[in-house]
């Protein structure tokens, strides 16, 4: 079923992730006095993207499955490298995501007024690794637009950050460069492991009938360096430091979208390029993830800093992503993909009201200190709302269905984890009313917040749009999971065929 | 085995520098001979000018000849155009034989086949942005000496990479390194220069005595078993001593002497634990020349040693396959050069890169990194040990590869280095502070360069990388790529720090930083291959396939 | 669809209209931003808007047949159902039966009333109706829903609002009121959101896996179902031996059906605020604004015993037979408790004397529960007049709470104080009032002729059959729930009036409004309790019938 | 003499020269010193040469010519050396290596 | 016969072994070179006693006339010869002993381990027939023949050394710098032609780079 047909001979995903790269090469060519222009630039082509990743989301036939809209281009035919692009069920989702994201980050990015130029160039570059990673269906081409989409991140940090901004973005850097190094020893392996000499997806991911201990032993570097990115324990540290030091719009983007790719690595290359080497390991990442969810949700109870906390909640969430990726059964990958999507959007709306909303305001993110926001901007209060319902569950938005589908997936294989891994459901009421009510509700204790500047219509705006995103998904999640239910059982069967093939 | 007129084409390049030399040493007795400073400036700026014309116009001659842009299609119209480039082409790599007679080296000794090719382009590319960033740069004193000693080390180089004799070997060798100490000691009013200058001079006079011990060790060897064979009196060169050690049956000596030989080319190439001076020489020598010296003359050596260990030791090469490696099961026990190189550049890769980790000299940190790159590049001479010639293929394209992206990569950042130098007179990292708000494009071209050494992609450097992993990889050795690819993510910390210099600190100064036109261009354009290299690998993999087997005949 | 699900006859969406009519009110409140509308006239329309589902409850009821059973079980009717998620078989499934249109009318009933008590309200008066609506349609969501998922949405969902009022309008202690009301009622949900998961799975393994509530309660009823050929047991019993749990914990099929049980009910029974889950309410009530305490405790409360009827009897009758004693003696504990904890406060907070006062009369609703469910002789009868009081009792006393909550609101806006030994006299400032009171006071307590006397009268008469002891205990509460009551009455009305209160004003327009159709519902099911018994009796008598059955 | 002496004396003297030449340009302080360590060993190699030419093939040039082109280089070397000595202690006046280190990291 | 080349090989491996003995070891640094000389004139003997008459000849003149005199320049230059005062080796030359000595025992296993060495027979000994030894005119005709690629290249290397050398060791004396560039001598020319004759320039030393450029 699609809504829409879009003819199919036009390069869909190619135009997607260029939409992005037409803009960077503007505003290289724009002189940096013209501050507005580069900004009205950016935004247009960020909602040029959103445009194209929601035609694609709609002209994806999720009644045909399969991988859809694929190009293939020679690139270095000596290594069976080749520009190769698809999607299916569960990288639509992932684009729609980073489209809205970045749309709302380019919204929120309005108010940075240093170094215009060069924020904007990097944003979107950053955003432009993130589509070339969703779409790519090979595996050497997802890597390079893989590492495109973490680099950026370091300046943007470090130029544009706050609270040990250095620091944070070298330990950040540092983290996902070594998460990446390890992706590369797992590249070399299945290269060479499955003597295919090609690095594409499909094709690996039908003839991975190689030798088990071979799988066993590299599985766990290729999985981790992808698990570095989607924050599993105990690598997720460098996760809160960035976030924390990071600019609003790259937090949005860092936290809704980056960590996804790590999460989507996992699934996508890691354990469907060695599904044999996944079922050994699975328990142990279940048992790490669940120390993810629960430890990340205790921590974030205990934090003072705003952003600390949603970044520890983001490790808790994506913590649930992995605990449905190592499911392995339709329902808890559909759950993971859909939790990718939904905490992705909520991440995004909690950085906007927090990072832009109310510190670039009061400049202060201790709970402590902040208070009685609410009235003084409802509509910022009302946001927070609606991303602290979905973050913990609540059900009517999109954060709860995710979940469900993940515990019913993990239900399946590790009950003892899906029972532990509840607990983290109110510990994160916990904190998200704590915060709650601290920062918007209780008693103004200064003088100042009673004058802070008006919101920006760039701010209604991007919240709206992802407030909007999680109330759709939330009431008619069918809009998503029909889709990447139907991938992911596709994915589940050919991991299944390929692990029966090797033992028998 | 007589030198005839027609193989004169083939050291065409060669001759043309060699020419373009001695013009450039002549060239300013028509300027202002005065001994102020603007005079100075101006001769420099002539003569450099003079060099940096001149090996564009050779390196256009070269590539035309090299046909891999255009080759002349057999049944083109004949007439003066056409004949020109006829003959050109005729001394080219693709010609199989010239006027009836299938190529073979040149007197035994030099082979212009497609690596001698591949590495003339590169070695005159980076002679040429040298040349342009010096003249814009630096005040030289007798420019036009200056400019002749490095189209010498040029000349010498086009030889090291395609020598196929010991003696040629070692006189190209010579050529290129006398050139180079003169040049690093140049500046010998700046202690650190001169300093420079006497240690690369000490420690590459000792590593020749080494290398040439060695020589004549195998030489030796190749006598004593190949005498009377039908190769007599051409004992030193490569194939024949190929052809001795199988008749030989101990081949002691030649071990002693190819391990001697390493190490007199380990020296040369600064890799631990050879790499003393290496640090030293690349930051007290004038910055250009620390450039041209850690690129180019590295890069000759590396083909140097691939052509003698491929062409002259190909029954010493052993294995490096470890068990379990995810390959078909090798039966060779570790041993032979492959696994000698394999430990050094195990050393080499670790040190390299920890060392330098703490530096806060821009020179010296990328003296240190220039270091820890040799690791990888070794990676790829030594997966040669691969049993399928498949594989041996592609560890030489890698390798090749692998060295003209480094070899762009790197010249692109010792010239920004000289550039930021000269404008704020200090090569500590500190010097770049602000770069990013001083001058954005110089900053980005920075950022280009070192994100390549680092092997970022989408940049060249990753491809390159990559791409020697595989072949190492293929060749057993996967606990030395699973270091590698550590290493090269720790090695990311110090590049970063450039970046974070660059981009993140504040300036200490506000005004812009200018930058003379040519040279920025120079390097954009350098830095522009780096980027397209890195998207679009196969413009040079193309190429570099013809070089996968190294010729021996 | 099978035949004991029947559409509206007519082919309206009629239960979509009632839940989304208060959202797009909603829509239009905040429409109003727009329009130079004066507050009174927005407050009036939101009152109106309100009046629309009442219209519609009734037209439903009229058209209800409430004698209409099929295939073992009450009739669904006005039935919408069509897929909403076919990845996990989620229906979007709305509909009446006898046990849930009471409540539904209860509901529309209150949230009208709720927005007359908050005329006063001058603060964000907007946000605070816009709360009320979304209040509203998230209740009659609850009730109507019948797939799994759009309960717990609306489950879920009908915290929020009442999180953001207590929050924003409550007094005093509302932080931590509104916060352990919150995590309480989501922490207690968690249990049973895991087991409709385990549901789920189990019902896969043997066919469709199913979410939906009515055939998941025909299953544990054993009831013949499409597609299905075990009872819900056995099929979780198998499922949980195929995961491989038996083989590591043991246990036997009523050993996993305990487990769900306890799931279920403490889920249910937080919100019932059944002892010793009924922390949380003293505070939440006192600490809510008036509106907010009506709809807590006349609505909200009941969606506790509701889910009781609808998921814990029959998913899980023989746990539900097997723990009976446990739920009676907790329901016992509660209504002493209750009573006694009223009674500790006639010299203290108004509020939070009608607070205890509701754990009490909610202790009846649960001990008639655990009645009906209890393992004894006691014929079908008397178990279904247990639950038909039960919900009489709801209804009743979702009227006189409110009613009460109503009128505390209205006194502390007059004095500025809950307290009860601050009054005394007020009778002679205020006689209207005073009477207005008396009746809902009488009507809580259980005054023969009004609707709480017989909700609590079919109770102790159902109850008596299977739990005669637990019964009799029971009526302690009564006697000191009432004594609790009246001494309030007499602490605020009687004795001589304080200087202070002499010129406190009686009911107004507003208040009357609000106050006399509680009142007179309240005479009507003291009167004719038919009308709502009969509603809900066909659908009782049917559920039961597994537990009379059994033995 | 190939019958007199054999062929291993003359490479062992050659071993023992190049030795002597490398400890002197690894052990002397004085950086003419090292030059002439280095020269001495650079002689090595030539009587090597010579002895294998001598020995293995003396009816053919090849090691007698490495012997000339090895001469020659030598002497280039040694005018560059000496010429950057001279350098080195203009800017220094001393030739003592050790105090040549304004290059350290 | 042979017992006197036999006595002679050892007397000369005594003078090359003993002279660079000492060459590495005595303080002063002329004695070193004059040690090094002595060497060098071993080595000559010994390729004497080899039959390489060519490489004997060209040993002496070019390291003992070329070589040893420009190191005994360079410590004129250097002023600093005696060594008095100043350490001998390096700190650590301990460590470079035992490198040294197990160099040398690594360099002499492959001679005698398994090591059968094909000797070609001697020379006929009869008077006037053709001796197989390769001599002078050989070596002549290959530089022109098979070598002669090396030999190009070497001939550019010493005119690259030349250069190099003048290039650092040169003393540019700024003010008597006395030749003119043709481009001023053009100048100076049409300037002449218009004014006065131009002063009188010094002449040009030895030294200048300009003539050092023309060799």
């Amino acid at each position: 079923m699609h809504l829409i047909m879009l003819p199919t001979n036009v390069p869909w995903l190619s135009l997607l992730w260029l939409s992005l790269v037409v803009p960077v090469l503007t505003i290289i060519c724009i002189p940096s006095e013209h501050k507005q222009a580069i900004r009205w630039v950016g935004t247009i082509f960020a909602g040029l993207s959103l445009v194209l990743a929601l035609a694609i989301f709609f002209g994806y036939d999720s009644a045909r499955g399969g991988y859809q809209f694929l190009e293939q281009l020679d690139w270095i035919p000596q290594l069976g490298i080749s520009y190769l692009l698809g999607v299916d069920g569960i990288n639509t989702p992932m684009l729609l995501l980073n489209g809205i994201v970045i749309f709302a980050g380019a919204l929120m990015s309005w108010n940075i007024n240093e170094r215009v130029k060069e924020y904007w160039v990097l944003l979107l570059l950053l955003a432009v690794g993130v589509y070339g990673v969703f779409v790519a269906l090979d595996l050497f081409l997802l890597f390079v637009f893989y590492e495109l989409a973490v680099l950026p991140m370091y300046i943007l940090i470090g130029v544009w950050g706050s609270t040990r901004k250095e620091y944070g973005a070298m330990k950040l850097t540092l983290y996902l460069m070594g998460g990446s190094a390890l992706i590369l020893i797992g590249m070399l392996a299945v290269y060479l492991g499955s003597g295919l000499r090609t690095f594409d997806l499909l094709i690996l991911a039908e003839n991975v009938n190689f030798a088990r201990q071979f799988q066993s032993l590299f599985f766990l570097p290729f999985f981790t360096g992808f698990a570095v990115l989607a924050g599993m324990f105990p690598f997720h540290t460098w996760s809160p430091t960035g976030h924390v030091a990071a600019p609003t719009a790259v937090s949005m983007l860092h936290a809704g979208v980056l960590m996804k790719l790590g999460a989507y690595g996992c699934l996508r290359v890691a354990m469907m390029l060695m599904p044999q080497g996944a079922a050994d390991w699975l328990w142990a990442i279940a048992a790490l993830t669940l120390i993810n969810v629960v430890y990340g949700a205790l921590i974030a109870l205990t934090q003072r800093d705003l952003k600390f906390m949603i970044g520890y909640s983001s490790v808790s969430h994506m913590g649930l992503v992995l605990i449905g990726l190592a499911s392995a059964n339709e329902t808890g990958l559909t759950g993971a993909v859909l939790q990718m999507f939904a905490h992705g959007v909520m991440t995004a709306l909690f950085f906007a009201v927090v990072g832009r909303m109310v510190y670039d305001r009061t400049h202060t993110r201790m709970l402590p200190e902040l208070g009685g926001l609410a009235k003084v901007m409802p509509f910022a209060a009302w946001m927070f709302v609606i991303a602290g319902l979905s973050s913990m569950g609540m059900p009517g938005l999109a954060g709860f269905w995710a979940e469900l589908n993940i515990f019913l997936g993990v239900w399946e294989r590790f009950p003892i984890v899906a029972v532990l891994a509840a607990i983290s459901i109110p510990i994160t009421a916990a904190y998200i009313l704590r915060a709650l009510y601290q920062v918007f509700f209780s008693e103004a204790n200064n003088e100042a917040y009673a004058h802070l500047p008006k919101l920006t219509w760039q701010e209604y705006s991007g919240a709206l749009l992802l407030a909007a995103v999680l109330i759709i998904v939330g009431l008619y999640p069918a809009l998503l999971s029909d889709m990447i239910h139907s991938s992911a059982a596709e994915v589940v069967q050919t991991m299944r065929a390929a692990t029966l093939a090797l033992n028998q | 085995m007589q030198f005839t007129l027609v193989e004169i084409p083939r050291l065409l390049p060669e001759l043309l520098l060699l020419v373009l030399a001695v013009l450039v040493l002549g060239s300013d007795i028509f300027e202002r001979w005065a001994s102020n400073e603007e005079a100075q400036i101006e001769r420099n700026r002539s003569a450099g000018s003079l060099t940096s014309i001149g090996l564009v116009l050779i390196f256009g001659i070269a590539l035309l000849q090299s046909g891999y842009v255009y080759l002349l299609p057999a049944d083109a119209p004949t007439n003066p155009l056409t004949n020109i480039v006829r003959n050109l082409q005729a001394g080219g790599p693709y010609a199989g034989e010239l006027l009836g007679v299938p190529i073979t080296p040149i007197l035994g000794a030099f082979h212009s086949d497609h690596l001698t090719m591949i590495a003339r382009l590169t070695f005159i590319l980076a002679a040429f942005v040298t040349s342009t960033i010096a003249y814009e740069t630096l005040k030289i004193r007798n420019p036009g000496e200056f400019y002749a000693l490095l189209l010498a080390s040029t000349v010498g180089m086009c030889l090291m990479a395609g020598a196929t004799e010991l003696i040629l070997a070692f006189i190209a060798i010579e050529l290129t390194s006398i050139p180079l100490y003169i040049l690093a000691g140049y500046f010998r009013d700046d202690k650190r220069s001169s300093e420079a200058g006497m240690k690369y001079f000490l420690f590459g006079a000792l590593s020749s005595c080494i290398m040439l011990y060695g020589m004549s060790l195998v030489f030796g060897f190749s006598a004593n078993a190949g005498s009377n064979g039908p190769n007599s009196g051409f004992m030193t060169q490569f194939r024949s001593i190929a052809e001795s050690t199988e008749v030989a049956s101990n081949t002691t000596l030649l071990v002693v002497g190819m391990i001697f030989m390493i190490v007199g080319l380990g020296y040369k190439l600064a890799v631990v634990p050879f790499h003393a001076w290496a640090p030293d020489v690349y930051q007290g020598a004038p910055t250009v020349v620390t450039g041209f010296i850690s690129t180019a003359s590295k890069m000759a050596g590396f083909l140097l040693l691939l052509r003698l260990l491929e062409v002259a030791f190909p029954s010493l090469v052993g294995s490096v396959a470890l068990s379990y490696s995810g390959l078909p099961a090798v039966e060779a026990p570790v041993g032979g050069w492959s696994a000698l190189l394999a430990l050094i550049a195990l050393l080499t890769l670790v040190f390299g890169n920890l060392a330098a980790l703490p530096q806060t000299n821009a020179k010296r940190l990328l003296s240190y990194s220039s270091i820890g790159q040799a690791g990888f590049i070794l990676l790829g001479v030594f997966a040669w040990s691969a049993i399928n010639p498949l594989d041996q293929a592609i560890a030489n394209t890698s390798l090749i590869y692998y060295l003209v992206v480094y070899l762009i990569s790197n010249i692109v950042a010792f010239a920004i280095i000289c550039l930021v130098e000269q404008q704020s007179g200090s090569d500590e990292i500190s010097a770049f502070n602000g770069l990013a708000q001083r001058n954005l494009p110089l900053a980005a071209l920075m950022t280009i360069s070192v994100l390549s050494l680092a092997g970022i992609p989408p940049l060249a450097g990753f491809f390159a990388k990559f791409y020697i992993f595989l072949a190492a990889w293929q060749a057993g050795a996967w606990p030395i790529v699973l270091a590698a690819v550590l290493v090269s993510f720790i090695s990311l910390y110090y590049y970063l720090r450039f970046l974070k210099a660059m981009f993140i600190e504040a300036p200490e100064q506000s005004e812009r930083l200018t930058v003379p036109g040519t040279a920025l261009a120079t390097i954009a354009v350098v830095s522009l291959l780096v980027l397209a290299l890195g998207i679009y690998p196969n413009l040079l993999l193309e190429l570099v396939n013809h070089t996968q087997v190294i010729a021996s005949n | 669809m099978p035949a004991y699900l029947i559409a509206a006859p007519d082919g309206v969406p009629w239960l979509s209209i009632l839940i989304f009519w208060p959202i797009a009110g909603l829509f239009l409140l905040w429409a109003s931003e727009l329009t130079p509308i004066s507050q009174r006239w927005i407050k009036r329309a939101v009152v109106l808007w309100m009046l629309v589902p009442l219209a519609i409850v009734i037209s439903i009821w009229l058209r209800f047949d409430p004698n209409r059973v099929v295939e073992g079980q009450g009739a669904i009717q006005f039935v919408e159902r069509f897929a909403w998620v076919r990845s996990i078989q989620v229906n979007y499934f709305l509909g009446v039966d006898g046990i849930s249109l009471p409540l539904v009318f209860l509901t529309v009933v209150m949230a009208p009333i709720a927005a007359l008590a908050s005329f006063s309200v001058e603060d964000r008066y907007k946000s605070h109706f816009a709360l009320l609506l979304l209040l509203e349609s998230a209740m009659l969501g609850y009730f109507l829903a019948l797939d799994f998922f759009f309960f717990f949405i609306f489950w879920e969902f009908s915290l929020v609002p009442a999180f953001v009022l207590i929050q924003l309008w409550g007094r005093d202690d509302r932080r931590a009121a509104a916060f352990t009301f919150f995590v309480y009622t989501l922490a207690g949900s968690l249990g049973m959101l895991l087991l409709f998961q385990v549901f789920y799975l189990a019902t896969r393994a043997t066919g469709a896996g199913s979410f939906d509530l009515i055939t998941l309660g025909r299953l544990g009823q054993g009831l013949p179902t499409a597609g299905y050929s075990a009872d819900l047991q056995s099929i979780i019993y198998r499922w949980v031996e195929q995961i491989g749990i038996v083989g590591l914990i043991g246990g036997r099929p009523q050993f996993y059906s305990g487990i769900a049980f306890w799931c279920i009910f403490i889920a249910f029974a937080i919100k019932l605020a059944v002892w010793p889950f009924h922390t949380w309410l003293p505070n939440s009530y006192s600490s809510a604004p008036t509106a907010g305490s009506i709809l807590l405790a006349a609505v909200m409360s009941k969606m506790g015993a509701y889910g009781m009827l609808r998921i814990l009897l029959p998913f899980v009758p023989d746990a539900a037979r097997y723990f009976a004693p446990v739920m009676g003696a907790l329901a016992l504990i509660s209504v002493v408790a209750g009573a006694f904890g009223a009674l500790s406060y006639v010299n203290g907070d108004l509020k939070r004397l009608i607070a205890y006062t509701s754990i009490n009369h909610m202790g009846y609703v649960m001990l008639a529960i655990a009645a009906a469910a209890a393992l004894g002789a006691a014929q079908q009868d008397s178990r279904t007049i247990a639950i038909n009081g039960a919900l009489l009792q709801m209804v009743a006393h979702g009227l006189s709470t409110g009613a009460l909550f109503l009128l505390a609101g209205a006194l502390a806006k007059r004095t500025g104080s809950y307290l009860l030994s601050d009054f005394g006299g007020l009778r002679a400032a205020m006689p209207a009032f005073a009477g207005v009171m008396g009746v809902a006071l009488f009507a809580n307590l259980g005054l023969p002729g009004l609707a709480g006397f017989m909700g609590e009268f079919l109770i102790f008469r159902g109850a008596w059959a299977s739990m005669p002891f637990f019964t009799s205990l029971a009526t302690i509460g009564l006697l000191i729930s009432a004594l609790a009551l009246l001494l309030a009455f007499q602490r605020i009305f009687l004795g001589p009036i304080k200087q202070k209160w002499q010129h406190v004003s009686d009911l107004d327009l507003v208040e009357w409004t609000a106050a006399l159709p509680l009142l007179a519902l309240l005479l009507i099911g003291g009167i004719y309790p038919a009308a709502l018994v009969n509603l809900s009796n066909a659908t009782v008598y049917a559920l039961v019938e597994i537990f009379a059955r059994a033995v | 003499m190939t019958q007199a002496v054999s062929l291993e004396y003359v490479l062992i003297v050659a071993a023992a020269l190049f030795c002597i030449g490398l400890f002197g340009a690894l052990a002397r302080r004085n950086l003419i010193s090292m030059l002439m360590g280095i020269e001495l060993m650079l002689n090595a190699v030539n009587i090597n040469l010579v002895a294998f030419w001598r020995y293995l093939e003396p009816s053919y040039v090849t090691g007698q010519v490495f012997v000339l082109f090895i001469i020659a280089v030598a002497a280039a070397e040694a005018a560059v050396g000496l010429a950057m000595v001279i350098a080195v202690y203009r800017s220094r006046t001393t030739l003592q290596a050790d105090e040549v280190d304004s290059l350290k990291g | 016969m042979q017992t006197t080349v036999l006595i002679l090989f050892a007397l000369i491996t005594a003078l090359i072994i003993g002279s660079a003995t000492m060459v590495v070891t005595v303080r002063n640094i002329i004695h070193s070179a004059l040690w090094l000389i002595t060497t060098f004139f071993g080595i000559g003997a010994l390729f004497l006693l080899l039959e390489a008459e060519f490489a004997a000849v060209v040993q002496v003149l070019v390291y003992v006339g070329a070589v040893a005199v420009l190191v005994l320049f360079a410590i004129m230059l250097t002023r600093n010869v005696d060594g008095q005062g100043q350490a001998l080796l390096f700190r650590r030359w301990w460590v470079a002993l035992p490198i040294c000595l197990l160099l040398f025992g690594a360099i002499l296993v492959p001679t005698f381990v398994n090591q059968s060495w094909n000797s070609v027979l001697p020379v006929a000994t009869a008077p006037g027939a053709p001796s197989n030894l390769a001599g002078s005119l050989e070596i002549g005709a290959s530089f022109m023949r098979e070598y002669l690629l090396p030999f190009e290249v070497v001939s550019i290397l010493l005119l690259v050394a030349l250069i190099g050398a003048i290039v650092i060791a040169l003393e540019e004396r700024e003010r008597s710098r006395r030749v003119l560039t043709l481009a001023e001598e053009f100048a100076l020319k049409s300037a002449s032609a218009q004014a006065a004759p131009p002063e009188a320039i010094e002449a040009s030393s030895a030294e200048s780079t300009s003539e050092g450029k023309s060799e």
